[in-house]
């Protein structure tokens, strides 16, 4: 579908049947700072006034978090349809910033948008004390395929999680393997932004790669990774069942149960990410809004509090839809950052620990508690991590 | 003492299976057997066409035909029988509907030919020899086979019939009371078929086990589940024909723990036994879906074989049909 | 088109529900709409009430293609007859095709009271499109086995 | 016609004026017709549903014994019925009549290809005369109708039905499930647009039915069952026991002032949670019938028996309060059924965002409408939970209802008991009133000027539903801020608010389906129960006897639920001042001795008109109860089923004539 075509489909002739009532932009967290907010790009796009939306760069500011999309009224696909096709049109024209350009050009020459070279994405393994299988090197059938993902695989504070997760899934006794540096980006980042032609590229790539091993099912340490493979994957054949780790993790909370034993005294508030929640629709049966909870509240001596934005309602980290890359142009269109407001949710609940389950989140929301100076106060956590220092850590196994 | 009438019995396409439900009378073929001359029998008796062709038109009482007519060879002895019978009854599914071998009416004759004799992965034939209908072997001597027909064909398709024997094969019960209605001669309207004009349903042991409100949500093969014996078929997702098959054979198969499969074809309301079955069956899919629909009825991988397992020859269409190239010219 | 399909007039038989596809019919007409003179009406009270022997009776009678009508689903007057009408008509498809009989030849459209033009549309197409798959003469291919070759 | 008589078929083909023989060649299809089997006269003429046309046919029957006509005119629709009168008239079997559609299928649409829609007729009338020559005579039967009608559901729609006719002197069963009738209009406080008091205009006609000779008043009580159909239901009602015999309590409520429990507790469901009652208690002061009930969850005499009862010491008549009762299932007879089961409010939970259950600031509207209610929980004063006067409110229009996510449809009543609570709130507590609207919806009597009333009253209206709710400290117990996009300003608003009332949409109730299948009708897709005709028969069903009233239909406000009800009255009085009523002739019958008892049928009628009789277990079909749709007649696996008017035989050489055309008739080419 193009934006010029939107009218010839069913999804898109849904947005002829806007009401204006207002509720994606009175839910927009960025509203404050486009220059059409949703319902009026709707309207522009109804007029026929695209051009102008395209020049505002209004779509830059849009994070992709889902929040419209999930409360039209008249469920219109404006996240992950009709704004994406408006970004698709910036790159004609040019108006896509640089440091989104070279994110965009490392996934398509590294599979990574950190530009880090394939060969480095599994070097995290060596530093695993419980065994990691690489199905290059072990084929043969598996129950478990682990998508580390880019920011487990590649950054400090991701790695620190991925090996959190390794830990459990080797206490819960799973039969997991990883792809290794077979793995690429799963394709969120330009999917969101509307770059399908590189979303198509690496969805065809993954398949290849997915075809030539034997396992019955997957898991994403993320949430971005996890709503591509929901939304996009099952349109080219790959029907194999998807959880994310919090999901899968959740329902094997009664055999990990009795191994939390350490207790981790802290006040830990919970960031709902959008992927994982509202991203499914307003009634949607698949939301993860109760798993990550539930396994917070069974580590002893942790209380928990919620924030303001909560569930459906959460504030988003502002990293999707290309926000991960868009900082500097943020800085300098004068924008606060969303993770910035969410810490300081988190401080006002009175939190001492901000729990997160999304792979961009432990980066941006560290980020945030320096720029804001809350070192002392908070810190950020993936509530992989939380689980694996309540059975233990490194050293238990 | 009176002559005792005279009864043959004829094979065309068929298994043998009928033939073998003849000796099935037991000790009652020797009650038949006191009854009547048994006056041609090629699978019991040495006689031969020409034996045949030598009795006066008319003169044998009955000829119990099975098997469905296939070849010229058949066509010829059952339109020679039907001049030397007062009746002929058309003995079992295949002869009554075209039975199974009907099912070949969904193929060319090229296409069973080439199966049979080079395709099939049990042929051994390097030298690719097929049967000709004429063959002459160089010496003067001709040898000739029976001309294998496009399609198969049901009895009356070729020749009249006055009475029907369903079943697959009939029932010694039946084909007793049948001789008994000849010698008796009570005879019912030409054309009736000697079983019940009911539908299995109502003598199947199970009937009281199925729903009243039935929706299929799945259906099975006989080899995907192991059936409850107790229980009915269409419950369990069975495609069952006992609800459109006519009863007599005193639910033989149920009783094996298998669904009805048809052969006692349709009853006498019904034009098309695989027509109104399969309305029957997909109108209690459970889904108003269009895709769900489709699922669901995904569980009946060949509905041909099916509903008309025994009675393509005798169906509406009776076989396949081949259209044009869809108007493009070779 | 070839010369064999050229100026073939296909017959239809039209199986249509008395309360929407015939009454659409009927405002065709009353609004004085041209369509090919394909189709020939049989009324029912409900699409649930088409029995798939109809419509081997239609081909094996002589049809080139057989049209039903009902109402849209959750429309029927009779609350799920064109439900009942539509899984009979997907398991009949089939059965069609097994048959050698093209699937275009039977078609199933849910046309309600107010859509003359779409009855119109469906009987224009469903026309053109029998016209190029040219005469089924079944009754003819029916009658004469053997004359006929049956070549896949 | 006897049977085994041949058919005497006499076919006229009309000229409708110019509208048939204009394209047609009218001459030429009856002279064709003349040559079709069985036909013996047959003619062409100017109009045949003219009274010559119509005396034309009479006379051929008279003069050439015809047994069977056929008529090529226009759609059956408009002549079926006018020439069945005639074939009457002339004492042939009205449906030994054959319409063929000669103008709308063939004259009208294929005006431009004349010849073509002349063989086109040809065939029509072919195959209209073969139909003809398999018509059976068929004889209409006719039903008696019980006097008696049963309303279900007692609020405002059940008590004008009941009370319209009861008045009218016929005997009504009104069942409704709560404890007391009254129903959603006894919670309000204000009626829109005039700010009647709801409990003023309603408690009359509640005790109006109370006390109505006429009128069988049976509360905690539900339909079970029904059968038979139009002229003689039997319905079967499950009465709860409410532990109190109705005909000795005297209504004096000692005993609930005596309970061993001397607060009230127990969260009162007329008052939403809002306000407390005890285990034995009127659901509010106006109820009727006035009889206390024992709710068998709390009161501990019902459940566990260890009570001292003080209950019954105090109560003045002997054995009014009985402990042991049980439930009953009474039988009734009637011959018309009024449905007035009314709607449920939709539930906010399916729309987390609003906060509701999560924040108590947020309330629904019908809770506003007990806080406003002077016999509500907080006698009329608009206090919020944690007991404080609201300064600013506000309305968020259209919560559930015009959304994809949860109901599709307008409510219809949203708006104007938004701005009735906007007015009252403001009125009562001088609070700010924000109403957050897409589009107000104002197009009753009235309704425009009180929309006039509210704005001058100072009520603000923001155009632009509210799109999320937070609260303002993470405990979530103070103010809330909503956010809107004030359309027409463009502009953003976050407003604080000590209350937010969500206008809740009107839903079908949650049993909607069940009662559906129980009185054999349709539920559209969103529940509401399916009218026959939306403008020409709105307040009946597809099964006769069986009428509507009031918000079970669709959401509507309290005038036409009333009018509505009026109707539902009058249908029912027409047909039991009728008498009886005949049966269409279009329906489907079992051949008893052909059926095989294969239950293929019986879950495919949609009216549950097929059942197995006992003995033998072969189907049956309830001539009163079937529609004639055919869907068993396709189905029946063993051909067993046939179907008047539509018989197969019928069918098949309809369609063999409609395309053998002139080679069956042995005419050669044309």
């Amino acid at each position: 579908m193009d934006l010029d075509h939107v009218l010839l489909y069913p999804e898109g002739k849904s947005l002829l049947t806007c009401i204006q009532c207002g509720v994606c932009s009175a839910t927009c967290p960025q509203e404050a700072f486009m220059e059409y907010p949703p319902r009026k790009i709707v309207a522009m796009l109804k007029a026929g006034l695209i051009d102008e939306v395209v020049q505002s760069g209004s779509m830059l500011k849009c994070v992709s978090c889902y929040s419209c999309q999930a409360k039209c009224p008249r469920q219109i696909r404006l996240t992950d349809l009709l704004f994406p096709l408006i970004r698709g049109r910036m790159f004609e024209g040019g108006g896509i910033p640089a440091e989104l350009q070279k994110a965009f050009l490392d996934v398509q020459r590294y599979g990574n948008p950190l530009g880090r070279s394939t060969s480095e994405r599994s070097d995290w393994v060596a530093r695993s004390k419980v065994p990691i299988r690489i199905l290059a090197d072990r084929p043969g059938p598996v129950d478990l395929l682990w998508n580390v993902e880019c920011y487990p695989s590649y950054h400090p504070r991701g790695q620190a999680v991925a090996l959190a997760t390794a830990r459990l899934f080797h206490r819960l006794g799973l039969d997991f393997a990883i792809l290794g540096s077979e793995e690429r980006c799963i394709g969120d980042c330009a999917g969101y932004f509307g770059e399908f032609g590189l979303l198509d590229a690496l969805i065809e790539q993954n398949l290849t790669t997915f075809r030539k091993y034997d396992f019955r099912r997957v898991v994403t340490s993320g949430a971005h990774a996890f709503n591509v493979f929901a939304h996009h994957y099952p349109g080219y054949g790959f029907t194999t069942p998807v959880e994310p780790v919090v999901g899968l993790i959740g329902e094997e909370l009664p055999k990990l149960r009795p191994m939390l034993k350490t207790s981790v005294p802290h006040k830990v508030t919970y960031h709902d990410p959008c992927c994982l929640g509202r991203c499914m629709g307003a009634s949607a049966l698949r939301c993860y809004f109760a798993p990550p909870r539930k396994l917070l509240e069974a580590i002893p001596g942790l209380k928990y509090v919620e924030m303001a934005h909560h569930h459906e309602n959460s504030l988003c980290c502002g990293g999707g839809g290309g926000g991960m890359w868009l900082d500097t142009y943020y800085r300098d269109q004068g924008m606060d950052r969303l993770s910035e407001r969410v810490v300081k949710e988190a401080v006002a609940a009175g939190a001492d620990v901000l729990a997160v389950t999304c792979d961009y989140e432990v980066s941006r929301f560290e980020d945030a508690v320096k720029v804001l100076g809350y070192d002392r106060k908070i810190v950020v956590r993936d509530v992989l991590e939380l689980l694996d220092e309540s059975a233990g850590g490194e050293a238990a196994v | 003492m009176a002559e005792k009438p005279k009864v043959a019995f004829y094979w065309c396409a068929s298994c043998g299976g009928c033939e073998e439900s003849v000796v099935d009378l037991a000790e009652d073929i020797l009650t038949v057997v006191s009854l009547v001359d048994i006056a041609f029998w090629p699978v019991a008796i040495d006689m031969k066409r020409k034996d045949v062709e030598a009795m006066a038109d008319r003169s044998l009482t009955v000829s119990f035909i099975n098997g469905s007519v296939r070849t010229s060879e058949q066509r010829e002895m059952v339109e020679l029988l039907r001049r030397k019978s007062a009746f002929v009854i058309a003995y079992g599914a295949c002869s009554q509907y075209g039975g199974i071998p009907s099912l070949a009416n969904l193929h060319s004759k090229e296409e069973i030919f080439d199966w049979v004799y080079h395709a099939s992965p049990t042929v051994v034939n390097p030298a690719g020899t097929v049967p000709l209908e004429r063959f002459d072997d160089g010496h003067g001597h001709t040898l000739k086979l029976p001309t294998f027909y496009e399609t198969v064909r049901a009895l009356d398709q070729v020749i009249d019939v006055d009475f029907y024997l369903p079943g697959c094969p009939p029932t010694p019960k039946l084909l007793k009371e049948a001789v008994l209605a000849l010698l008796s001669g009570k005879l019912p309207p030409k054309g009736t078929v000697l079983a019940p004009d009911v539908a299995l349903c109502d003598e199947c042991p199970r009937r009281a086990t199925k729903p009243e409100k039935l929706a299929i949500a799945r259906f099975y093969r006989p080899h995907e589940i192991v059936p409850d014996p107790e229980k009915c078929f269409l419950a369990q997702g069975l495609p069952c024909m006992g609800i459109g098959t006519r009863k007599g054979c005193e639910a033989l198969c149920i009783h094996g723990n298998m669904p009805c499969t048809g052969c006692f074809g349709p009853t006498s309301r019904t034009r098309d036994h695989g027509a109104k079955i399969l309305s029957a069956l997909a109108s209690e899919v459970d889904a108003t879906d269009e895709k769900k629909i489709e699922e669901i009825l995904a569980g009946i991988p060949d509905p041909v074989g099916t509903f008309y397992r025994y009675g393509i020859a005798s169906s509406m269409l009776r076989r396949k049909i081949v259209e044009g190239n869809g108007g493009v010219s070779a | 088109m070839t010369p064999a399909t050229n100026g073939h007039d296909p017959k239809i038989v039209s199986l249509f529900c008395n309360w929407c596809t015939y009454i659409a019919a009927d405002s065709e007409g009353v609004s004085r709409k041209q369509y090919p003179a394909s189709t020939r009406v049989v009324r029912l009270m409900c699409s649930g009430r088409v029995d798939p022997q109809f419509v081997l009776d239609a081909f094996a009678k002589g049809a080139d293609g057989v049209l039903i009508g009902g109402c849209h689903p959750g429309d029927c007057h009779y609350s799920e007859g064109n439900y009942k009408n539509l899984r009979r008509y997907s398991l009949l498809k089939r059965v069609l095709t097994e048959f050698g009989i093209d699937p275009r030849r039977l078609r199933l459209e849910w046309i309600s009271a107010s859509e003359g033009e779409k009855l119109a549309k469906v009987i224009r197409e469903m026309t053109e499109e029998l016209r190029a798959l040219g005469p089924l003469n079944l009754p003819e291919k029916i009658a004469r086995p053997e004359a006929v070759a049956m070549e896949a | 016609m006897k049977e085994g008589e041949t058919p005497r078929i006499g076919v006229y083909v009309c000229h409708c004026g110019l509208n048939i023989a204009g394209v047609l060649s009218v001459k030429s299809l009856a002279e064709y017709a003349g040559r079709l089997p069985n036909v013996v006269v047959s003619r062409d003429y100017k109009y045949m549903c003219s009274d010559p046309g119509q005396e034309l046919i009479r006379q051929d029957i008279r003069e050439h014994g015809l047994n069977r006509v056929v008529v090529a005119a226009c759609s059956p629709f408009l002549h079926e019925e006018t020439f069945r009168r005639v074939c009457a008239s002339a004492g042939v079997n009205p449906y030994f009549y054959q319409m063929v559609n000669i103008r709308e299928h063939a004259a009208w649409v294929h005006s431009h290809e004349k010849e073509k829609a002349t063989r086109k007729a040809e065939d029509l009338i072919r195959a209209g005369v073969a139909r003809a020559a398999k018509l059976e005579p068929v004889v209409r039967q006719r039903v008696p109708i019980h006097p008696a009608v049963l309303v279900v559901g007692g609020g405002i729609a059940g008590i004008q039905a009941a009370l319209t006719l009861a008045d009218a002197g016929k005997k009504v069963y009104l069942v409704e499930r709560e404890p007391t009738i009254g129903g959603h209009m006894a919670q309000f406080d204000k009626t829109f647009p005039t700010l009647d008091c709801a409990a003023c205009i309603l408690t009359p006609k509640m005790t109006a039915v109370g006390n109505h000779p006429n009128i069988t008043l049976w509360t905690y009580s539900d339909v079970v069952k029904v059968d038979g159909s139009v002229g003689h239901f039997t319905v079967t009602v499950r009465r709860r026991p409410r532990y109190v015999h109705e005909d000795l309590c005297i209504g004096c409520l000692l005993c609930i002032e005596s309970c061993i429990y001397p607060d009230a507790r127990v969260a009162s469901e007329f008052d939403l949670g809002l306000g407390k009652r005890k285990p034995v208690y009127i659901p509010f002061p106006q109820a009727v019938p006035m009889k206390v009930v024992f709710d068998p969850e709390t009161c501990i005499a019902v459940k566990t028996g260890k009570c001292t009862r003080p209950c019954v010491d105090v109560c003045g008549v002997e054995g009014a309060i009985d402990f042991e009762q049980k439930e009953e299932f009474p039988q009734i007879e009637v011959g018309t059924i009024i449905l007035a089961t009314g709607f449920k409010t939709f539930d906010p939970h399916r729309l987390p965002f609003y906060g509701y259950g999560r924040y108590p600031a947020v309330y629904t509207s019908l809770e506003v409408e007990r806080l406003l209610n002077a016999s509500g929980p907080t006698g009329g004063e608009v206090v919020l939970r944690n007991g404080k006067k609201p300064e600013a409110v506000g309305i968020v229009h259209c919560i559930g209802s015009r959304d994809e996510n949860t109901n599709r449809y307008c409510s219809r009543v949203c708006c104007m008991y938004a701005m009735k609570i906007a007015h009252l709130i403001r009125e009562r507590t001088g609070a700010e009133v924000y109403n957050f609207y897409i589009d107000i919806r104002a197009p009753g009597k009235g309704f425009e000027e009180f929309y006039d009333r509210v704005q001058e009253e100072g009520v603000h209206f923001i155009r632009g539903k509210v799109g999320d709710v937070t609260p303002e400290t993470p405990d979530g117990k103070g103010r809330v801020v909503v956010s809107a996009d004030d359309t027409l300003l463009g502009r953003a608003r976050k407003i604080p608010l000590d209350m937010l009332v969500l206008a809740v949409g009107l839903e079908a109730q949650a049993d909607a389906n069940e009662v559906r299948r129980l009185f054999n009708i349709t539920c559209s897709e969103e529940g509401f129960f399916v009218e026959r005709h939306p403008k020409l028969a709105p307040v009946n069903t597809f099964t006769d006897g069986v009428f509507l009233a009031g918000c079970c239909q669709s959401p509507k406000d309290i005038p036409d639920s009333v009018a509505q009800a009026g109707a539902a009255a009058a249908e029912a009085l027409a047909l039991i001042d009728r008498g009886e009523m005949e049966l269409s002739p279009n329906f489907a019958y079992v051949s008893a001795e052909e059926c095989s008892g294969c239950k293929t049928c019986v879950p495919l009628c949609p009216y549950s008109a097929i059942t197995l009789e006992p003995e033998h277990g072969k189907a049956v079909i309830n001539q009163a109860l079937c529609k004639g749709c055919g869907v068993c007649v396709a189905a029946c696996p063993s051909g067993s089923i046939g179907q008047h008017l539509f018989e197969d035989a019928q069918i098949f050489d309809e369609i063999e004539a409609l395309i053998q055309g002139v080679a069956a008739n042995g005419e050669g080419a044309r």
